[in-house]
């Protein structure tokens, strides 16, 4: 008999694995003045959309739902699946219900990928984020609070509400409640992994991009409370973080197949931008002040974010140090640029701090995994039964 | 009679075509033989078989084009152009209102954009790795023990077409030993072997307009079962002559006419489906 | 499918045997161990390696892997079994490698290959710390810490270029058996180098060569070469290595190793059964798992 | 730096460029000797070098460096290098080729390069820039520091973007102050800013000779002859001096009516970088059938000033900035590329566009299956899609870029012997959609002359 997890999770898989966004059609018909505006990964102030009284949408690719027919002969050889699916997402019209999609420049394809939407889908409003990389600046907080306002310009010229401080700071109040949740569910999985599925977190955390915050708040909950089966016996599992999937989205089966194959993961980031700040955005005061100084000074670390006050090698070892992690899973999209290189330098650290780790590269539209599995096995094999 | 010869040393096999200007085009022979080791020798034996179909000396041949990829090992040729020129060259002749061409052959598979001459718009091709060519098809056959011609109308019979996970042409033997293990019909695992190069061919051919007509060529051409693949996946039907294979030798013994200065009239042309399907 | 086979022999301190069974892409091998003896008693995790270091292999047996696997497992094993003299209902315990591991129904464990052919390579060479199998399908390099354990690995993607079957189709294409290839690209005067990155048309580079009048030993010789390459390309992203032990049947083919030799500038060791390392580390696995468990059986 | 490239045309500018690459290498190894000069690391794409003029330091461009491996078939070894310490496969090959040089303790002239006293990451435009700076100095052990240029991505750049790029100048100009123990010298400054428009006033007419028929110019290979003096000497009076002597050569040619080959067959505009470990073999190709390239992207990656910026020495901060936001190829938006490809096509007047797919430079070549889109089937432009790589050389193969490029031009020659063939503005006229049918993001001019 189906538990009531069993129905939140079921209920969240049906989200996320609608391509033709079909929450977001519904949630359209149900609020037919409002648009709804996309976001490409990785961090977005959503805050910002919902203020405006529009829906805030992330998009993450199409995993390997999605058989491209078009997608490939735009971007080539070499570059990245989410690319790809996305794009294919709009030349198929499964884009149609987000009247504008906003980019930020966090990656050299993904910054391309903006303006070649740009020509094609003429009908949609493309808006380009610059999140500043140079914090040590003094002038990146009142740069990026100018974006920010030129954001905000630009969503009430699409039929957006007039964005104020009092609607901005109530958007920001039920951010920061989703993102309490994630973090005490994340909490719970660290603390007693064998209790929690990561497939059944991942998929609850991902169907927040197509429902509105307060819904998706309130799953979050319903998770909190249910999600975990203090009944499941412990397995003899490798204790590991996963590292490098900040973007494109490892298929739902290879996310599934970690754990069969003998690991419990502690920590990920797996839609980062979701769980992009470590601390609340204050909300008195102003707001969009607020959320450029989270930017800059209380977010988390990523391959896409440069900071040259933090080195994010030395963060991680420090995060698998915390968790109690026995090894981190460098779990990377293909072709993508920012993982590999930052995989250079962590890997470099991890070996220093006698951390073993393992390298594998996924693509999001793959579909069988036998050697993925096969790799992981053996470096659970190694581990376990030394 | 002005006699020229187009001659295609594929990679798999060498296709020669003899034609002859009087009162228009006409074409005297054909030949197919396997490409094999020796690609000279290839090329000297299916241009001395189509010169015997035709009934006239080697001699007596004015013009040879050769093409294909082992064009420069003509010795004796004219001239050479590249299989992308003669394939358009020939699709149009065989269907003038060709647009789009895509061509899958041993070893690639190309799509060209055609004007409304014949000429070259734009193309792209896929030789890197042989994932997705006939030769693909090849080695799925060997595997279930078929001949190349028993496979297209098999696949046309699959119900539930397999997922075929690899692209590697080599390995696509494990994949089908396997479904074979778990029980999957022969006609099932080659409508989805024919899928997946479908599938493969028309997201590489979309880098070019891909426009009305479509017309096919290549050895693969000759199978029904990729045609039928192909137009499930591009929606739409593709023009397919019975002489498909002879296009790039066609599209060459068009361009050695030409280039002999013999002055091709636009009026004159027919169809060469009849004398094609010999 | 063993449940209790202490009932069948009452002779109580028997020795424990254990077979592994490597189902490969193109080849099922087998091995038949027995422990040393006077095992009785479960052991811990140490003493079970150290028990399993002094195993004795008794049997070999190998069959094509076709398309049942389970079939071609039991083939292999029964033939291994009949070299050991030994009745398959004796075994004590079976591990199941390769990539067909998961369907051998009659298996106690499934074992990856890497893991595999790291103890198989650490038994036979104890100071290996560098190992690479060229299978059919696949090559992988592997870097082994002192205990045989694995600490680093790189597969080659699904790419036939630089694996067995490479060889097998150029051996086809060039006309000559595949047991002799190896030992004629070591003619070689002038190898003939492969650009192509592809397996498939390479081939026609190899006709090219043919039809350019190259001898087959030079043209194998360039096979070898790209072959060694690549093994080479991965084998450095495991480990900086002094040495390395070739395993997988394409050991066999003497021009592989000396391609690999000379790419790699450091020694080539093959064992004597290369293509049996995967089946015999399973085994020794196997044995291990036995040798802990033997207090419960017994 | 292409102090080997090899050139079909050579004249006094030669000798000259390679006499100057050869004392900046000189200035590079007094600087590793004595920390006199003091160096900087700097991107080429939009860089500022005025600015170290101001401090007297020098620049070090790792792309330099790595292209010059690569030139001299030397790239191989170092990308091997860096892969084993894990970089993968797919990672930028420049970067491999400089880090694994850096490791080796391998210089592509054998002289010794200085450890600098700042990597200074302008970030203008590649992302994959940023990591290999960062990667340079951990590995380097040097102070490390970022200039966040916003990417172009209104039509404008806007007053924010400018002053947000001023204000971290200056930090910059304290912070290398603080570094180097010199004062930074405005006067300096401001007299590198000038000697600049001087350059780009030389460099911009030399690409305008290109639209002559027949083209005295190569705007691809020759062109990367002058981007080392170009990016190395642009604030310094031996750069204007060297541009104005190339100037006047290239001027001579046109008078004499002199092209790339004794006829012209086609004009061509190339878009994305050269295949370097194959450069030769490359231009030979193009030069087989006599086409001439007259336009290139690849050569607006420092500054884009053919269509009138300049720098200038009134407000040399500001000028500085806007040159990063928005006078180069690599911080414009995608669409502005197409743009700028476009109007070459119509005004150097070319029969069409080549594509050169560069595997490792993700920032050129992501979207070009779309771009090759808008040019074949919107404005029906003839497009030669090619595949390589600019640094690694395994992914160049001579037989099919052969193939490639021969079926394009018997195309077109085919075009001109049926009559069809059509150039330059004509060609856009004739094939481009009618108005209204393009999406007008794309028709819109560029907005270039903004300081003027
Ligand atoms: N009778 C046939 N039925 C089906 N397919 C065929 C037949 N003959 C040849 N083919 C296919 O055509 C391919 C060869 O095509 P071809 O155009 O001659 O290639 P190439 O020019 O590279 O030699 C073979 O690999 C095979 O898949
Ligand atoms: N007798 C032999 N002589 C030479 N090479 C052989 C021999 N037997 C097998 N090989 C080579 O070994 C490969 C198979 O190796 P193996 O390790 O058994 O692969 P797998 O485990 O994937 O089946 C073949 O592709 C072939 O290249
Ligand atoms: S997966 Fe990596 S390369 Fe692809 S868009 Fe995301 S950040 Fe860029
Ligand atoms: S995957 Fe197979 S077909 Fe493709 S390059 Fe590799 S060997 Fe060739
Ligand atoms: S990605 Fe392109 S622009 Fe960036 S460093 Fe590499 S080659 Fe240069």
């Amino acid at each position: 008999m189906p538990t009531a997890t069993d129905h939140l999770v079921e209920r969240c898989r049906e989200v996320v694995e609608d391509l033709s966004l079909g929450e977001v059609r519904r949630w359209k018909q149900e609020h037919p003045q409002a648009a709804a505006i996309g976001y490409f990964p990785v961090y977005a102030p959503a805050e910002l959309i919902h203020a405006a009284g529009m829906l805030p949408v992330g998009l993450n690719g199409a995993g390997d739902r999605l058989d491209l027919q078009h997608a490939d002969a735009r971007f080539g050889s070499f570059i990245c699946s989410i690319i790809k699916t996305t794009l294919e997402m709009g030349l198929t019209g499964r884009l149609a219900p987000l009247d504008g999609v906003l980019f930020t420049g966090i990656c050299d394809s993904a910054r391309n990928l903006a303006f070649v939407c740009e020509r094609n889908f003429p009908q949609q409003s493309i808006e380009f984020l610059h999140l500043p990389q140079n914090p040590a600046s003094s002038a990146s907080a009142g740069f990026l609070k100018g974006e920010y306002q030129r954001l905000a310009g630009r969503l009430e010229q699409l039929g957006g509400r007039k964005i104020d401080d009092r609607g901005l700071q109530a958007a920001i109040a039920l951010y920061n409640e989703n993102r309490a949740l994630l973090r005490a569910l994340y909490a719970q999985r660290a603390a007693q992994p064998h209790q929690m599925r990561t497939l059944d977190l991942y998929l609850v955390m991902r169907a927040g991009n197509f429902v509105p915050v307060e819904t998706h708040n309130a799953w979050l909950r319903e998770a909190l409370a249910e999600l975990a089966s203090p009944a499941a016996k412990p397995r003899d599992s490798l204790r590991i973080v996963i590292e490098g999937s900040f973007c494109e989205q490892p298929p739902l089966d290879l996310i599934r197949l970690i754990e069969d194959a003998g690991c419990y993961i502690l920590d990920d980031d797996f839609l980062l931008g979701r769980r992009w700040f470590s601390e609340d955005v204050p909300v008195n005061g102003d707001p969009l002040g607020a959320l450029a100084e989270s930017y800059l000074d209380r977010s988390v670390y990523s391959s896409v974010r440069h900071d040259f006050r933090h080195r994010r090698h030395l963060l991680l070892v420090e995060k698998a140090r915390r968790l109690g992690a026995q090894a981190v899973l460098f779990l990377i999209a293909k072709f993508c640029e920012p993982a590999y290189f930052d995989y250079v330098l962590f890997k470099r650290e991890l070996e220093a701090a006698a951390i073993p780790h393992l390298l594998l590269e996924f693509e999001e539209k793959a579909f069988t995994f036998d050697r993925l599995r096969t790799e992981i096995e053996t470096f659970v094999e190694s581990l376990l039964f030394d | 009679m002005l006699l020229a010869a187009g001659v295609d040393v594929g990679s798999t096999q060498t296709k020669a075509v003899i034609a002859g200007e009087r009162d228009g085009f006409r074409l005297l022979g054909r030949a197919l033989v396997d490409t094999g080791s020796n690609v000279q020798r290839a090329a000297e034996n299916g241009f001395l078989a189509a010169c015997r179909e035709a009934a006239v000396a080697p001699e007596e041949v004015g013009y040879v084009v050769g093409t294909g990829y082992g064009r420069y090992k003509i010795t004796f040729g004219h001239a050479q152009m590249t299989e992308i020129s003669c394939h358009a060259r020939g699709a149009h002749f065989l269907f003038p209102a060709t647009r789009t061409v895509i061509d899958m052959g041993g070893q690639d598979a190309k799509a060209i954009s055609v004007g409304a001459r014949g000429e070259v718009l734009d193309f792209v091709m896929n030789d890197k790795c042989a994932a997705g060519t006939g030769r693909f098809l090849a080695n799925a056959a060997e595997v279930l023990g078929l001949g190349l011609d028993e496979l297209g109308p098999l696949s046309l019979a699959a119900r539930h077409p397999v997922k075929i996970t690899t692209v590697c042409t080599v390995f696509v033997e494990s994949d089908i030993l396997s479904y074979l293990a778990q029980g999957k019909q022969a006609e099932d695992i080659l409508g989805g072997v024919h899928l997946a190069i479908a599938r493969r061919t028309v997201s590489l051919a979309r880098r070019v307009p891909l426009e009305a007509a479509i017309t096919m060529t290549g050895g693969v051409a000759r199978n029904l079962g990729m045609v039928r693949a192909l137009e499930q996946v591009l929606e739409t039907k593709l023009e397919v002559s019975p002489g498909a294979h002879f296009a790039g030798a066609l599209g060459a013994a068009l361009f050695a006419l030409e280039k002999m200065d013999a002055g091709m009239k636009a009026g004159n042309r027919r169809p060469a489906d009849a004398i094609l399907a010999g | 499918m063993r449940s209790s086979p202490a009932e069948a022999r009452p002779s109580a301190p028997r020795r424990l045997y254990a077979g592994g069974v490597d189902v490969g892409s193109a080849f099922t091998k087998a091995v038949i161990l027995a422990g040393p003896a006077g095992a009785a008693a479960a052991l811990e995790p140490a003493a079970a390696a150290e028990f399993a270091a002094r195993a004795q292999i008794l049997g070999r047996g190998a069959a094509k892997t076709g398309v049942a696997m389970e079939k071609a497992a039991r083939a292999a094993l029964e033939q291994a079994c009949e070299q050991a003299g030994l009745d398959d209902a004796e075994l004590d315990y079976i591990a199941a490698t390769g990539l067909g591991r998961y369907s051998i129904g009659f298996r106690n464990i499934q074992i990856t290959e890497i893991t595999s052919d790291a103890c198989g390579a650490h038994f036979l060479f104890p100071g290996a710390r560098t190992l690479l199998d060229i299978g059919s399908q696949s090559t992988r390099a592997i870097g082994l810490s002192e205990t045989g354990r694995v600490h680093q690995f790189k597969t080659n993607d699904k790419c036939a270029a630089g694996s067995g079957s490479f060889i097998v189709r150029a051996a086809r294409y060039l006309q000559i058996p595949l047991e002799a290839a190896g030992e004629l690209a070591l003619e070689a005067d002038q190898p003939q180098p492969i650009s192509s990155i592809c397996a498939v048309l390479a081939e026609s580079e190899i006709i090219n060569h043919v039809s350019a009048g190259a001898t087959v030993p030079n043209i194998l010789a360039g096979i070898y070469d790209s072959l060694a390459d690549r093994s080479a390309l991965l084998l450095k992203r495991v480990a900086a290595a002094e040495a390395v032990v070739l395993v997988g049947g394409v050991a066999h083919q003497r021009g592989a190793v000396r391609a690999l030799e000379r790419r790699l500038k450091i020694p080539v060791q093959v064992p004597e059964n290369c293509e049996y390392t995967g089946a015999l580390g399973a085994g020794l696995l196997g044995l291990r798992r036995a040798a802990a468990a033997a207090g419960a059986t017994a | 730096m292409p102090a080997s490239i090899p050139s079909e045309y050579r004249g006094r500018m030669h000798q000259a460029q390679r006499e100057l690459m050869q004392r900046w290498y000189e200035r590079l190894e007094e600087s590793a000797r004595s920390g006199n000069p003091p160096a900087v690391s700097l991107m080429i794409a939009g860089n500022c070098v005025e600015l170290l003029e101001g401090f007297g330091a020098v620049p070090l461009y790792p792309e330099i460096n790595a292209l010059q491996l690569a030139i001299r078939h030397a790239s191989l070894a170092p990308i091997l290098a860096a892969e084993e310490l894990g970089y993968a496969a797919d990672n930028c090959a420049y970067v491999k080729a400089d880090i694994g040089a850096l490791l080796q303790g391998l210089t592509p002239t054998g002289t010794r390069l200085p450890t600098p006293a700042l990597v200074l990451c302008n970030f203008v435009g590649c992302n994959t820039y940023v990591k290999w700076f960062e990667h340079c100095a951990e590995f380097q052990g040097a102070p490390l520091t970022l200039l966040d240029v916003p990417f172009l991505r209104t039509d404008e750049p806007r007053a924010e973007d400018v002053a947000y790029i001023v204000r971290q100048l200056q930090e910059i100009v304290a912070q290398l102050e603080a570094i180097t123990g010199r004062r930074f010298d405005a006067e300096r400054f401001r007299e590198a800013v000038r000697c600049a428009a001087r350059v780009e006033e030389a460099w911009s007419r030399i690409k305008h000779l290109a639209r002559r028929t027949p083209s005295p110019f190569d705007a691809y290979f020759d062109a990367i002859t002058l981007m080392g003096p170009l990016y190395v000497y642009r604030g310094r009076p031996e750069g204007v001096a060297f541009f104005e002597l190339a100037l006047e050569e290239m001027e001579a040619k046109a008078a004499r009516g002199e092209g790339l080959y004794d006829q012209e067959n086609f004009r061509i505009v190339i878009e994305g970088p050269p295949p370097y470990p194959f450069f030769r073999a490359f231009r030979d190709m193009f030069a087989a059938w006599k086409a001439a390239p007259v336009a290139s992207t690849y050569s607006t990656v420092g500054g884009l000033w053919e269509f009138g910026f300049r720098h200038d020495p009134d407000r040399p901060f500001e000028s500085l900035a806007l040159h990063m936001l928005a006078h180069n190829v690599t911080n414009r938006n995608y669409l502005q590329r197409y743009q700028q490809i476009r109007r070459y096509v119509e005004e150097w007047d070319a029969d069409g566009v080549v594509i050169h797919f560069v595997k490792s430079c993700r920032l050129f070549s992501a979207g070009q299956g779309d771009m090759r889109d808008y040019f074949t089937r919107q404005l029906g432009i003839p497009t030669l899609y090619l595949e390589s790589d600019l640094e690694d050389p395994r992914y160049f193969s001579t037989a099919q870029i052969r193939n490639r490029m021969d079926a394009f031009f018997e195309a077109l020659e085919h075009a001109r012997a049926t009559g069809t063939h059509r150039r330059g503005a004509a060609l856009v006229r004739a094939n481009g959609p009618a108005p209204g049918d393009e999406p007008a993001k794309v028709a819109a001019g560029p907005t270039l002359r903004i300081l003027d």
